[in-house]
């Protein structure tokens, strides 16, 4: 076990698997000798070599595509898109490529593509190094979709990514690398001393699919994923409500048994997360719920989530959803 | 905003025309290159440069006689000739009766090769078994060449029990992993960048595969064909780039694609050799794709190549071209046709008769024929039996994830 | 009033508008000369001549750019991407930078592009003629989101998206362009003697955000947009059951008074679509009732929709939602 | 699917390494190009076939020791020289001191034109002043040359309540209507080919205004750059598309970029004329964009040019170039610096003296000072006041939909 931070433990599950497949190989912009703009491939270069871990042209969609190929002809590349934000020229490439290789050929073609992303706001980002485009992924069959929130789970979630043989987007909570997030722009810790920052060396991973009971209560459901999952601790305990907290991490599957079970127990749900509202994949998860708790539910499922504005720059922090606004919808699912 | 005071010199954008629409009379230049005119260059040394006249001109083998010359004549045998002949016109017949079962509903939807049939014969020809080909629609002619069974893709076509990609794509999106054929998309331009990635992965595994690949002069408007240039030219894997103009985007023309005179050109400023050549020209063709496969294997990286071509058919069974082309337009295309090109050749040279090819058709029709009786037995789209409705819950993933196990049981088929 | 089909009704809207507005001009992939695959722009070139109504270059990328910089500069461009599954290549302009331009420039510039396109299946189209992506664009805040069912409405709505100072994506449901599709393959009516199919010959429009109420009834209220409304129709006979049955029309903004009072008055839903269930605009649409309407709800909102796999060829009567499955999901609505 | 038997030429693709990385000594060769080599071909007459040599070459009018000569001089009378040099010197001194407040938090983020000046500032100087300018985050200096208030454009960057984007977008994203100044997007490469379509509106109007737009050598590898180019070349137009090859893009050196040798000789293939053009020439920038304005407003379509430069600082304020890159290698530009160069050339034309430099940027330097402490009495990222949070919600559409103005009254502010 070492202390590690997100960017650390995101950089040791790449070098597990760059030491333990040599079919891994890993490319983006500047993620080569300088190791990314982020750090999270820093080293990776100068310890296996150029042809495993490098620089490619400034292309998302190309990026994309030589992945599609090099992952149907044997490798298992993990891309890095520098900010999610620049997802969007490769979209064509993962939600009609990608996304449908293996239903379209029959099953003799796959590609095990991993494609990492750092992803949100709280970065002063703005329009364009802020948004959290993982709803539009969940909408595509054929693709897998992960969320990391913490040290631990990141490095756990990343090697099952990479190890998987469907393609995965997997996202990265930018505003979390450092430290936890719990909504309050001056207060940053570092991730020292954190429960999840206690990270093993060595290969581990956690199923896709599996969600995390991040804190347990009776009174009401939070389910969350990415930087919100802290954001949504604070904003429980500003409400003093008893509540399970349902860190998601994987979106598409997401964990069935633990989120209705929750649900049943407690009969209140609040989803939160940082994308725009509409057509969130919050609207699914209320929708799913809906569906199948039905008649264990005593007041609306709520949904605190990122406006449906752009991003903005100097104003981000009434964008995200605060621990207040958190807290107040957890009351308001205890009123009735 | 109101525009700025004064007036430019023109009334507003050019929108470039077609040079003949339906009523016009098409008369196309006659070609004034001849097969002597370009050098071969070696493969192992050539510079992008070195292949300015290259792209600008036209690579041809055979002249207008059906006569071979020229240091680009690949000098086959006459088997080898033959094999040719034999699989274009295998692919035109298939082509025509697929057409044929098209309109009588037992597939939804067909497009042919016809007037393009040496682009994939040839081209496949001139690689190994285990070179991989990533192509349009517009080239299961590769199939024939590495024999695939022809009852296999009719199933396909028709949609049927037996189909391999269990009725989940259009027709002639054949997929063939044995082949080393990989899945046809219907999205233009995708496979082109893809192909760059497959060929990267070959040079690392350190094996002797080559990738070629093909894009329309329509698609080649799409940013895919960028990224594959451009990548090709950065990382130099093992590939063949291939840009097949055949003067029509379904009813758009060529000069809407692009307002160069060429794409061969293209690549050069990226340092990527470059060739124009004769579409129509199996041997041509043949050598072109040879000498970028000997290039490639030598880890020399890319070659580029325009086919020059026509699309003799109608886009696709959806289609009615004769609303924005002159349906005799075919006729003039100063390149003929792929096949009549290389029965003159092989008759001039005494190795074809009118009557062996006469025969040879009757042939390659009863082969088709019986092929299509076998896999009609298999189903077809119009009256079943079709692959069962849970084949749309396999192979989504390689699992079957809960919530699609969930509809699968849902749908309760 | 003439009787028109879906395909003349919006030939019909086009050229009222080129008529009107010298400022309209309209380009894609074969729909000058050739006036369109589906001849949705036939005869416009030739009227209109080729500055107003042009071929492009086959790169929906490039479409999108030029749309985004015409409109910028005076221009009201309404852009056409042959098959909604190609709008991928155009994401990026779509999603970065036409939703997002007034809002970044402080309101100074802004781009009324309309993005019309031919949507979804029932035409044997197999993964890549058939999908039916309106949800991805839900989610993007600066642009409207319209789904046309009939030739009326068609017309109608384009004629409101082209004058919509907004970005608008326009979708088409290709599968009722000759006819309305009651989910019944064999039986494919055309327009003839519809009540939908008497169009105006002049200019006349529906308001952007206002829901067409298409069945009156009193037990359950049936959500739908696009092809889908005419099974939806289907199913309700089939189902014996008295319902409202709304075509929303407009997704974004989609018309809340009509929806929140008729599940009031109804207290029970049922969302019928033809895109994958997973984060489809059915689970906004369910999330947003439930929180509206909790507390009038009698039983479960159910969902009918698409699988959530790639769209299949051979079997796509097996995908798309049935009327049976309709009915069936009606009567469950009923059974508490 | 195992490779097949045999193996290439080659270990596996190639990865190109920059020239010089930390710890290297760069030595670039001297650039033997004259300002006599190329001549200055008619621009309502060229073709793109003329111009190979001005793709491949290099066009300037400055030598190494700031004397003018050639067709290409655009013999520019002292005071349009002094004014080109104020703008620069106004744009390094406004760059210093944002970056300079970057670090004390009152900006969140800060990007320098340091070593590129001229681009902006002499290419927007030989336009009109109506001409639409499309630029990318690196050509800022537009504004300065149309006389935007120094105090707006720093209320932007510090996101203040004055802010004209009200707080939206990061710094150095300027937008500014009255100046003919689009809006600048992080995503790179989008607004090259949006570019095209203002001029084909421009083209539709028939007014005169001519539309500029740049991108980064890097940025260049995106679909958007090919979009630009080929779209085009088919509607012509009037266009100039600029590629500012600075050698980096971030960390990744131009040999990244692109395989080929140079960027400009891309646009011929396309029928576009192009130019490479010294990018720290003020004089050569300025002529060779007079030309392409020329030709454009003349209706012949676009101009495509190459600006070959070096970017002297770092990426951005977030970004650490002696970890890449040796931190002298600015020093060994063979185009030394834009400043410097236009400097010298008035020196020596006996218009200018070290004393006047001076005092120009003493000049300078208080009148960004006042700005600067005028827009801060607006506020600061770091302090506030900012635009208000209600801002979030307006200007997502024309007007207010229902949903945005409940989520506006939700968050109550
Ligand atoms: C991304 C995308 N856009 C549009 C289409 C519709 N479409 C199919 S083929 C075609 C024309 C292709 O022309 P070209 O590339 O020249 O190939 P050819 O048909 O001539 O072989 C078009 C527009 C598509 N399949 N994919
Ligand atoms: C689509 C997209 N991908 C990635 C980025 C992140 N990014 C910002 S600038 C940059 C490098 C650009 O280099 P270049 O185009 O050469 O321009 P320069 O910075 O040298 O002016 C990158 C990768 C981005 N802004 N947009
Ligand atoms: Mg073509
Ligand atoms: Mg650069």
């Amino acid at each position: 076990m070492t202390e590690m931070n997100m960017i650390q433990s995101l950089n040791s599950a790449l070098a597990n698997m760059l030491e333990k497949d040599e079919n891994v190989v890993i490319f983006g912009e500047d993620v080569g000798y300088f190791g990314g703009v982020f750090r999270v491939t820093d080293g990776l270069q100068e310890k296996y070599g150029k042809q495993r871990v490098f620089d490619a042209p400034l292309a998302e969609g190309g990026i994309a595509a030589i992945a599609f190929g090099m992952g149907l002809n044997g490798l298992r590349p993990v891309m890095e898109i520098q900010f999610a934000d620049y997802i969007f020229p490769a979209y064509d490439q993962i939600v009609n490529e990608m996304a449908k290789l293996r239903h379209r050929s029959g099953g003799e073609f796959s590609t095990p593509v991993t494609i990492r992303t750092p992803a949100g706001g709280g970065i002063k980002g703005g329009h364009h190094h802020s948004q959290s485009p993982e709803s539009q992924f969940t909408h595509t069959p054929g693709i897998k979709v992960v969320y990391c929130s913490n040290p631990y789970n990141a490095k756990g979630l990343l090697i099952s990514a990479i190890e998987s043989n469907d393609p995965v987007v997997f996202f990265e909570p930018k505003r979390c690398y450092r430290g936890p997030f719990y909504g309050d722009p001056h207060n940053v810790p570092t991730w020292k001393g954190h429960e999840y920052s206690d990270v093993p060396d060595e290969h581990y991973s956690i199923p896709l699919g599996e969600a995390n009971l991040t804190m347990e209560g009776s009174d009401c459901t939070v389910i969350s994923w990415g930087a919100m999952v802290h954001v949504a601790e604070e904003g429980i305990k500003e409400s003093g409500v008893s509540c399970d907290l349902i860190d998601l991490q994987t979106l598409v599957p997401w964990d069935r048994d633990l989120v209705v079970n929750s649900v049943k127990k407690t009969g209140r749900c609040v989803i939160v997360h940082e994308a725009p509202k509409t057509s969130g994949f919050g609207a699914e998860m209320s929708a799913s719920v809906q569906e199948r708790c039905f008649y264990h539910l005593e007041s609306p499922i709520e949904r605190v989530t990122g406006w449906d504005t752009p991003f903005p720059h100097s104003t981000e922090w009434d964008y995200l959803p605060s621990p207040t606004r958190i807290s107040e919808a957890i009351k308001r699912t205890m009123e009735d | 905003m109101t525009g700025a005071e004064g007036s430019r010199g023109m009334d507003a954008y050019s929108v470039p025309e077609a040079p003949y629409r339906p009523g016009d009379k098409p008369s196309f230049d006659a070609w004034d290159f001849a097969p002597e005119d370009l050098s071969r260059p070696d493969p192992k040394t050539c510079t992008a440069k070195e292949t300015v006249e290259h792209a600008e001109g036209l690579i041809r083998v055979l002249n207008d006689d059906g006569i071979a010359s020229g240091e680009w004549n690949p000098n086959l045998s006459s088997d080898e000739l033959l094999l040719g002949l034999e699989h274009m016109c295998r692919l035109r017949i298939f082509d025509e009766r697929m057409m044929k079962m098209q309109r009588t509903g037992k597939l939804s939807f067909y497009m042919r090769s016809y007037g393009e049939e040496a682009v994939a014969i040839s081209q496949t020809m001139a690689l190994k078994y285990h070179d991989w080909v990533f192509p349009t629609y517009r080239q299961p002619g590769c199939q024939f060449v590495r024999n695939r069974d022809m009852v296999s893709m009719i199933n396909h076509c028709i949609g049927n029990v037996e189909d391999n990609v269990k009725g989940r794509q259009m027709p002639v999106h054949y997929t063939w992993k044995e082949g080393y054929f990989i899945s046809v998309s219907s999205p233009v331009g995708t496979q082109f960048s893809q192909a760059v990635g497959v060929a990267m992965a070959s040079a690392y595994k350190g094996d002797d595969q080559v990738t070629i690949t093909w894009i329309g002069d329509g698609a080649s408007a799409e940013g895919d064909y960028h990224y594959a240039i451009n990548f090709a030219s950065v990382f130099k894997p093992p590939i063949i780039l291939c840009v097949v103009n055949n003067q029509w985007a379904i009813s758009t023309h060529r000069n809407l694609a692009s307002g160069g005179e060429n794409f061969a050109s293209r690549a050069i400023p990226y340092d990527i050799p470059s060739f124009r050549v004769d579409g129509n020209d199996f041997l041509a063709l043949y050598s072109v794709t040879k000498w970028a496969r000997q290039r490639a294997s030598a880890g020399m990286g890319a070659t580029h190549i325009e086919v020059l071509t026509y699309r003799s058919g109608a886009h696709s069974s959806s289609d009615d071209p004769s609303r924005y082309r002159p349906s005799d337009e075919q006729d003039f295309w100063p390149g003929g046709d792929p096949i009549d090109r290389l029965k003159q050749h092989l008759i001039n040279i005494g190795q074809w008769s009118e009557e062996q090819h006469l025969e040879l058709e009757q042939k390659l029709d009863s082969e088709v024929t019986a092929a299509y009786k076998e896999a009609v037995t298999h189903g077809d789209l119009a009256n079943g039996p079709w692959p069962p409705a849970s084949t749309i819950f396999t192979e989504v993933y390689e699992e079957i994830p809960w919530h699609i196990q969930e509809q699968r049981e849902q749908l309760g088929k």
